[in-house]
């Protein structure tokens, strides 16, 4: 299940839905609004969706990690809308009976959503600037298509 | 002429100042329209670092477009 | 912090203490009882631990997770005692400023409390058999020493 | 003859009927004493699937034992 989600994410929540008897292992990744990036000290972000590619854009990277991988469960959800600092921005997580299946699929879920889904990020400086990131178009912190996290 | 929908987000959204708008247009392909715009409106980000989306399916640049399309362009993605 | 754990493993209370503002990524892994080893149906699972060395043991895995990779926080606790289906044998929960550190953390850490801690793990199977699992001695189900998840 | 406090966890405490036991050996290392033990008490496990753990520590399977030490005899593990 692939979801956007303008409220807060509720990980146990999503995490029950992932229970099955044949799970040995299960893998979660949290993606959490930090403090710093690029050196600029953040201090809220706002993430904007185009939500019916999201949406469908992420289904397919689950079907794509199903695929690639023996796996039992996938879910990912992306929040939307103002963060503050240490709220959760995407979750991720993954079941499969062994757990070398389950990791490898985790990290392949955040590394395509981070890079396909038509999601951005606005961050807010303590200064009060912003910056949309990966959208500068000359030199500068904001410009480098550096992880967040 | 075909008349088309343009849906903007992110920096595009607010660099344009509203969220979506219809026009008339006789660019035949998603870059030849992201041009025309970017030239009226002053968008910052060159075509090549822009994608677009038809009808909620991610686009070729050079794909044709259609009385009725629904566009939205894609700034370069963060998410996560 | 590492931890040997008489009781249920509280996943959530583990992952708050991981909290910081210089967290973008919490990576975790769930190791459950699951109903199937090497074809066998199992109906639940044994844990004991000889308790002062498998702590020293752990704490050592942790720190050497820590000076490999570049992490701020990572916790590993281990049940002991009868576990039933779905019950949840371990939990390793590691947070990082970027998520590569922290994938390959939480992995470098379950891997080798799979390998290093001394934990034993007796199956009890739905025809009433149980077994030391990599404890045999001659071929077998049990005898191979395949990862539980 | 030195003194020692043998601790038995999972199938070696299951074969030998008890969890741990004091006894007087003249076995200078942990593999002479295991093989003393294993002759004594039937354990399946060979010596070499057997490490030695000598007063909370992982010590060599040739490492010298002294009078008082507490020796644990650990069966292949499978954590996790």
């Amino acid at each position: 299940m692939f979801a956007i989600a303008a409220e807060p994410i509720d990980p146990a929540a999503l995490q029950r839905r992932l229970a099955d008897a044949r799970a040995g292992a299960c893998v979660t990744f949290e993606g959490w609004v930090r403090n710093l990036n690029e050196g600029q000290t953040v201090g809220a972000l706002e993430y904007e969706a185009f939500v019916p590619l999201a949406e469908s854009e992420g289904t397919k990277i689950l079907a794509e990690a199903r695929a690639k991988f023996d796996l039992l469960g996938a879910i990912c959800v992306h929040r939307t809308g103002l963060l503050q600092l240490g709220d959760m921005a995407v979750w991720v997580g993954v079941t499969a009976a062994h757990r070398g299946a389950a990791f490898d699929a985790c990290r392949y879920v955040i590394d395509e959503a981070k890079a396909r889904l038509p999601i951005w990020k606005k961050e807010h400086y303590a200064g009060g600037t912003t910056a949309w990131i990966n959208c500068a178009t000359r030199g500068g912190a904001a410009d480098a298509a550096k992880p967040q996290f | 002429m075909i008349h088309v929908r343009i849906q903007y987000f992110a920096i595009l959204r607010e660099q344009r100042g509203q969220n979506e708008e219809t026009l008339a247009t006789a660019a035949a392909t998603p870059t030849a329209l992201y041009e025309e715009l970017r030239a009226r409106h002053g968008f910052t980000l060159p075509a090549d670092r822009i994608r677009a989306a038809v009808n909620e399916t991610f686009v070729a640049a050079d794909a044709p477009l259609r009385e009725g399309d629904r566009i939205v362009f894609i700034p370069p993605v963060a998410g996560g």
